[in-house]
């Protein structure tokens, strides 16, 4: 209680400071961005679809308590609209993610509708069966593509930006700039009247509803503002690999973006960094290590997953509630100590 | 140094894209004289990405280290004018957005010669567009799917097919048919994808019509009951020939599924799930195979007469920990086999753009196990374009039907059927490709 | 056999709900812990039960240390806990309730026995005996508390709020049976209560809890006659 | 005529398998409130087990009767050392209801991984304990063989020797008071600590059964890439929901109906209608009974 008024005081004091700092972010991204190579131009790319999706987990788990294991479907519908799209209406690029939005928070809203009636396994199950269930309706319209899926191609960077500017650093601009908005207008939302209620909703959602607050809407609420995040995830997932499809969007993913969320921290929006790095940089990590101590086929395929397994249960079991809560709680006990 | 002149290379391949030219081949000496990316003195590096782990992975993720088996073979043995090859291996679960961040690890990080046998059409069909080697000039060599589209030279102009595509096989397949089974029922079993379609296609074109089509979900094979609905519709629709076009694992769980339900048509098998040993490794037993037809390009994994089958059995003991011998390791091996030719003939300093232009050139004259042509050329991509059809044995050996290998061979398009008359190069000595 | 309680302090997060409290119930006697909202009254019987860990202090019955150790254990021991709110299983029959407070017990004969003396005094229970305990009513979900912790053959009692949301007429009813029941079956009780008056009404002796403190103990009797506690807790 | 029963009988078999999981789901679910994803992990833990038993002795019976004590005490393990703690750690907050779920996909990815490491490349299988040849009635073969009969009894023994032990025996009694309302089970002397592991373990016996008879009747080979196990996972999640979760012959039904829809729409829709069916199904289901065929009033609000 005393941490949420605290940062509700702060904010008030520095919404302006709040705003200069995602643009000072954005800035340092930028310059960033001319310094480092290719790969890691791309791997920001990915880095800043993965703090989309993992927000909008956090947004639908940490804050509203509503799981969902299908996330990864809701990515594709995302995806899937930017592509249509961009290939039926020649949409401009940032059209096709407004529509990836708007398309994905509908589908959302009606999925969220069931869920609110829903809650723990039996709507793990059906988020669950979404993402099984999806991806194959993707061979029953010939519209959708198939297998192979659709193309989804945003252009090359404007002629401006210089002749060495490479398409990866344009997806990097384009992505992180998504990514910015997202996170600043979401933390906006959870300073919120909505925000609040859905903070009060995972207290006690009993209490909650005693104080006037409609848990139904406010959690159909929270689903399509989640679902809308993630069909934006969805578009720029889309836009890195340049198509969509449906073995794009295996059910690892969405298991992937929950590990991801937890690594970051459910219950705050401030840790969504650690989980998108946790996700991009496991897999070298891992690669170093079996490149170092072993030739290995078994252990080469099997270590990535090893290791993320490994640190998911040991989040799980020793910071429940993410690094980040579990700093801002040593901090807060150490200053109670002081004072 | 190499970062530098990449990044030129880069800016240059950018600039031609952007200013409209679809097809980028640019001359890397012209930075570089001396060496191309990921060639030194003394090594050649290759990358290739796979399903080493998930679902799709089984059989193919014994391909790397079939084509690691014959690289080290060559390298024992000099190397490729002096060059050893290595080879660097990435899992990608058969996940386009993994098969585009480890294609981009092999390019940017692990700088690459050339990309190996990429498998997966969402996969192939994600990298190209969004890594782009062909904009970036680097070469895809063999490619390891029957999808026809990955032949067309003006989108993927730096990749090379290997496969006969599905149309391919579709067509020879009818043809056989037609030819032995005029007045039987015919049922097909297909993936409800694109490679099911291709194969759809094909068959129209051959103009064969089926009696029962049974399309399943791409992985609903592995669930307990659904194999058992094929068979059902199969025996009911009457259908006496039977023309198994999907996935190995499809193709074990018909076939066992079949035997329990006592359904015992004469069965087609297509290449793709065809192979016997990775059928018998799913479990289904050797006499189930019995008398079944299948269609093959190499020969058969088990024809030691064959000098190639007996030269990389030998390989397979000595570098590959003696591993089960069947068609993945062969068309691995293969794979490498004409890999290596390709470097060998771009050149006593290979670059890319010598490379695509060797096969382009001397392609078509290359050994190879397989007992079809192929089909590279200045024009063409394609690579394998031809089948035999061969009768398993009561242990799962597939044998040439009447003692030898007739080949059909066609193409993707309205092309007719035709035997092929083609002579299979002899293979350099030792299946060393002269340097 | 005597209830001790020794500085006892327990801490909720960084809010202290009980501050350093002794006091003693004497074996047989029927003590009455009450107090406003949020004066540690429900902390107290959970801690002394195991189900909330103390962070100084001790409290001892019958030779036993109850601090530190978890209440199937206790259970064994005798310290029998009805928790606030009717706790019962409403997915459960009654008589699988019951049952339940006499898993451990070894000896079924005498389970059985002790099942027939609850349903002698709570005999509404008899008649429902193999219904589903959601479909109870308020007192007689209460009545099936007592029961199943009756059912572990406790020597302490620790009732919490027994009266909460019942009529003032089963209010007086269920005090009599607890007052039956314990002397019937040589029972010391803590019972802590809001109903203060009710409470006093049938206790030996009375503890006065505040903000976590003990604000007064005494006989019951002083107790309703001391005009500041009639002033602040029984309301005239 | 004989299309229709082929049809049910398929649907029945296949329904049978999914029950087994979404019994084992099931029981871990009514004992911690947990859905337990690792359950694939250790089935296929629990199989290999059985599979090394196989080469060496020769005996499936013996084999399935190791691989379900095998996962009888994996199970019991992964309960006293991860839950144990976790439910320690993230009892309360809004981690608490979503903990668990993660935690156990965890293991799920921890198993595989370490099976991969250990196993990986190499083949196995396992062949059917009886014949897996349909029955022959006039001259037609039945989708039902022996081993499918097997199957189906081993799933109805399982549900009516589970549902005993549930409803009439004293541990059974403590296993559902535990699940219900831990604390006032542990205040009545039962000792939730160990009764829950009791049903992890139970769950981790009937996840190995459902293995060791799913394995034998498709292929019979095992890899710890299977798809064959993430399937039996995610269907016998879905069958465990569609039946409420709370109940073990909900659960049963959940996985015949499950099974037979698939079975039906398959023969007479179209073969490539799988993952659709079973979600729309599930969302009917909930749609109609938002807490499952045989759901506890208060088991959809936990």
């Amino acid at each position: 209680m005393v941490r949420d008024e605290d940062v509700v005081h702060k904010f008030r004091q520095s919404n302006f400071g709040r705003l200069s700092f995602f643009v000072g972010f954005g800035i340092f991204l930028f310059l960033l961005s001319n310094r480092v190579d290719e790969l890691r131009v791309y791997q920001g790319a990915t880095l800043a679809m993965y703090v989309v999706a993992i927000a909008s987990l956090i947004l639908l788990t940490g804050y509203s308590g509503q799981v969902s294991l299908g996330h990864g479907a809701l990515l594709a519908i995302g995806g899937y609209s930017a592509a249509l799209a961009r290939n039926h209406l020649s949409a401009p690029v940032w059209i096709t993610f407004l529509i990836a939005v708007l398309v994905t928070a509908m589908a959302g809203a009606v999925l969220g509708t069931a869920a609110a009636r829903l809650s723990g396994p039996y709507l793990a199950g059906t988020t669950l069966a979404l993402a099984v269930g999806l991806p194959s309706i993707a061979n029953q319209f010939g519209f959708l593509g198939g297998e192979q899926g659709l193309l989804f191609d945003v252009g090359f960077p404007p002629a401006s930006l210089g002749e060495d500017f490479t398409q990866y650093k344009w997806y990097f601009w384009i992505a992180s700039l998504a990514a910015l908005i997202s996170i600043w207008w979401l933390q906006n939302i959870l300073r919120s009247r909505y925000g609040r209620s859905w903070r009060a909703l995972r207290g006690n959602e009993v209490a909650a509803e005693l104080a006037g607050i409609h848990a139904g809407k406010s959690k159909t609420l929270a689903f399509t503002i989640s679902s809308g995040l993630a069909g934006l995830a969805g578009a720029l997932l889309a836009m890195t690999i340049s198509t969509v499809s449906p073995s794009a969007f295996p059910l690892s993913l969405s298991f992937a973006l929950l590990t991801g969320a937890i690594l970051s921290g459910v219950t705050t929006l401030s840790g969504v960094m650690i989980g998108a790095l946790t996700l991009v940089a496991t897999p070298e990590i891992a690669a170093a290590i079996s490149n170092r101590f072993s030739t290995s086929e078994n252990v080469t395929t099997n270590l990535p997953g090893l290791l993320v397994s490994a640190l998911l249960i040991l989040v799980v079991l020793l910071v429940p509630n993410g690094p980040v809560e579990q700093m801002r709680t040593v901090r807060n006990r150490k200053r109670a100590i002081t004072r | 140094m190499i970062g530098i002149n990449r990044r030129r290379l880069l800016v240059a391949s950018a600039v031609l894209a952007t200013s409209g030219l679809a097809i980028s081949t640019v001359p890397a000496q012209a930075f570089s004289p001396r060496s191309e990316v990921g060639v030194t003195a003394k090594t050649i590096k290759l990358g290739v990405t796979i399903p080493m782990t998930g679902a799709a992975s089984p059989g193919y993720n014994k391909l790397p280290s079939a084509m690691k088996a014959y690289f080290d073979y060559v390298n024992a043995n000099g190397g490729v004018k002096g060059r050893k090859i290595t080879l660097v291996v990435k899992d990608d679960q058969y996940v386009p957005t993994l098969a585009v961040a480890k294609t981009n690890e092999l390019i940017l990080k692990d700088k690459v010669f050339a990309l190996l046998a990429p498998l997966g059409t969402a996969n192939v069909k994600a990298v190209a567009a969004s890594v782009n080697p062909g904009r970036r000039g680097v070469p895809t060599l063999f490619v390891n799917t029957g999808y026809s589209g990955f032949a067309n030279k003006k989108a993927y102009p730096t990749t090379f097919t290997l496969l006969p595509s599905y149309i391919v096989e579709a067509k020879i397949i009818a043809q056989y048919l037609k030819e032995n089974f005029a007045d039987k029922k015919i049922g097909l079993l297909y993936q409800d994808d694109d490679f099911g379609d291709d194969a759809l296609a094909g068959f129209k074109e051959a103009g064969l019509n089926f009696a029962v089509k049974v399309p399943y979900a791409s992985g609903s094979q592995g669930l307990s009951g659904v194999p058992a609905t094929w068979i059902q519709k199969l025996s009911t629709g009457g259908a006496e020939v039977v023309v198994l076009f999907g996935v190995s694992s499809a193709t074990g769980a018909a076939l066992g599924t079949a035997a329990v339900m006592k359904y015992a048509p004469k069965w087609i098998l297509g290449s793709v799930g065809g192979d016997a040993t990775t059928i018998k490794a799913l479990g289904v037993p050797a006499g189930v195979l019995y008398n079944a037809t299948g269609a093959s390009f190499v020969p058969a994994t088990t024809d030691t007469t064959d000098e190639y089958i007996k030269l990389f059995q030998t390989i397979n003991a000595k570098y590959n920990n003696n591993a089960v011998f069947d068609n993945n390791v062969l068309v691995g091996m293969n794979t490498a086999f004409l890999t290596v030719q390709a470097i060998a003939a771009a050149g006593a300093n290979p670059t890319r753009k010598a490379l695509i232009a060797a096969i382009e050139k001397k392609g078509a004259s290359f050994a190879s196990a397989a007992l079809t042509p192929l089909m590279y050329s200045a024009t063409s991509h394609v690579g394998y374009s031809g089948y035999w059809f061969g009768t398993y044995g009561p242990t799962g050996d597939l044998k040439p039907n009447g003692g030898t290998y007739s080949v059909y061979t066609t193409d993707s398009g309205t092309g007719a059927v035709v035997k092929s008359t083609y002579k299979r190069p002899a293979m350099p000595a030792n299946g060393l490709p002269a340097n | 056999m005597t209830l001790v309680v020794t500085d006892l302090t327990v801490d909720h997060g960084a809010i202290r709900a009980i501050n350093n409290i002794s006091f003693r119930v004497e074996e047989g006697q029927l003590a009455a812990v009450i107090g406003a909202n949020g004066a540690g009254k429900t902390t107290l019987l959970r801690t002394l039960s195991g189900l909330t860990h103390a962070t100084g202090g001790s409290a001892s019955w019958h030779g036993t240390e109850l601090l530190y150790s978890k209440p199937e254990k206790l259970v064994r021991r005798g310290v029998s806990h009805v928790s606030e709110g009717k706790s019962v299983i409403p997915e459960l029959t009654v008589k699988e309730n019951l049952h339940l407070g006499a898993l451990w017990r070894k000896n079924s004969d005498e389970a059985h026995a002790t099942q027939e003396m609850i349903l002698d005094t709570f005999p509404r229970l008899r008649d429902r005996l193999d219904q589903q305990a959601d479909i109870l009513s308020g007192g007689e979900r209460q009545m099936l508390a007592i029961g199943r912790a009756l059912m572990s053959k406790p020597s302490l009692l620790l009732l919490d709020e027994p009266s909460l949301g019942l009529a003032p007429l089963l209010v007086a009813q269920i005090f009599q049976s607890i007052r039956a029941l314990t002397s019937q079956m040589g029972l010391t009780v803590v019972l802590v209560e809001q109903n203060a008056m009710s409470a006093l009404k049938i206790a030996d002796m009375g503890i006065v809890l505040n903000r976590g403190r003990i604000a007064a103990s005494d006989s019951s009797v002083h107790l309703i006659a001391n005009p500041q506690v009639r002033a602040a807790y029984l309301g005239y | 005529m004989y299309k229709f029963l082929n049809t049910v009988l398929i649907g029945i078999t296949s329904g049978a398998i999914y029950s087994l999981m979404a019994l084992a789901l099931v029981l871990v679910w009514r004992s911690t409130r947990v859905v337990n994803f690792a359950q694939a992990g250790q089935a296929l833990l629990s199989t290999y087990i059985g599979y090394e038993v196989i080469q060496n002795f020769h005996s499936f019976w013996l084999a399935l009767a190791i691989a379900m004590v095998a996962g009888a005490a994996v199970a019991a393990l992964i309960d006293a050392i991860f839950m144990r703690t976790l439910f320690k750690r993230a009892a309360e907050g809004p981690i608490a209801g979503v903990a668990p779920i993660i935690a156990t996909l965890g293991l799920l990815g921890l198993i595989r991984a370490l099976l991969g490491l250990v196993v990986g490349g190499k083949e196995a299988s396992i062949r059917p304990p009886v014949s897996n040849i349909g029955f022959t009635i006039s001259g037609h073969t039945l989708a039902f063989s022996p081993l499918k009969l097997l199957i189906v009894a081993s799933v109805l023994f399982l549900m009516l020797v589970l549902s005993l032990i549930f409803q009439h025996t004293n541990v059974g009694l403590a296993l559902r008071a535990s699940a219900y309302a831990p604390e006032i089970a542990r205040l009545a002397g039962v000792k939730v600590d160990g009764i829950r592991t009791l049903g992890w373990a139970l769950a981790g016996a009937a996840g190995a059964a459902a293995g060791m008879l799913q394995t034998p009747d498709g292929n019979g080979a095992l890899s710890p890439d299977s798809l064959e196990f993430s399937l039996l996972l995610v269907f016998g999640f879905i069958a465990a929901v569609i039946g409420g979760l709370e109940s073990l012959v909900g659960a049963v039904l959940g996985g015949l109906l499950l099974g037979l829809v698939l079975a039906f729409v398959l023969i007479y829709i179209s073969g490539s209608l799988v993952f659709i069916t079973a979600f729309v199904l599930l969302i009917i289901v909930l749609l109609v009974k938002p807490g499952g065929l045989i759901g506890s009033r208060r088991g959809r609000r936990a």
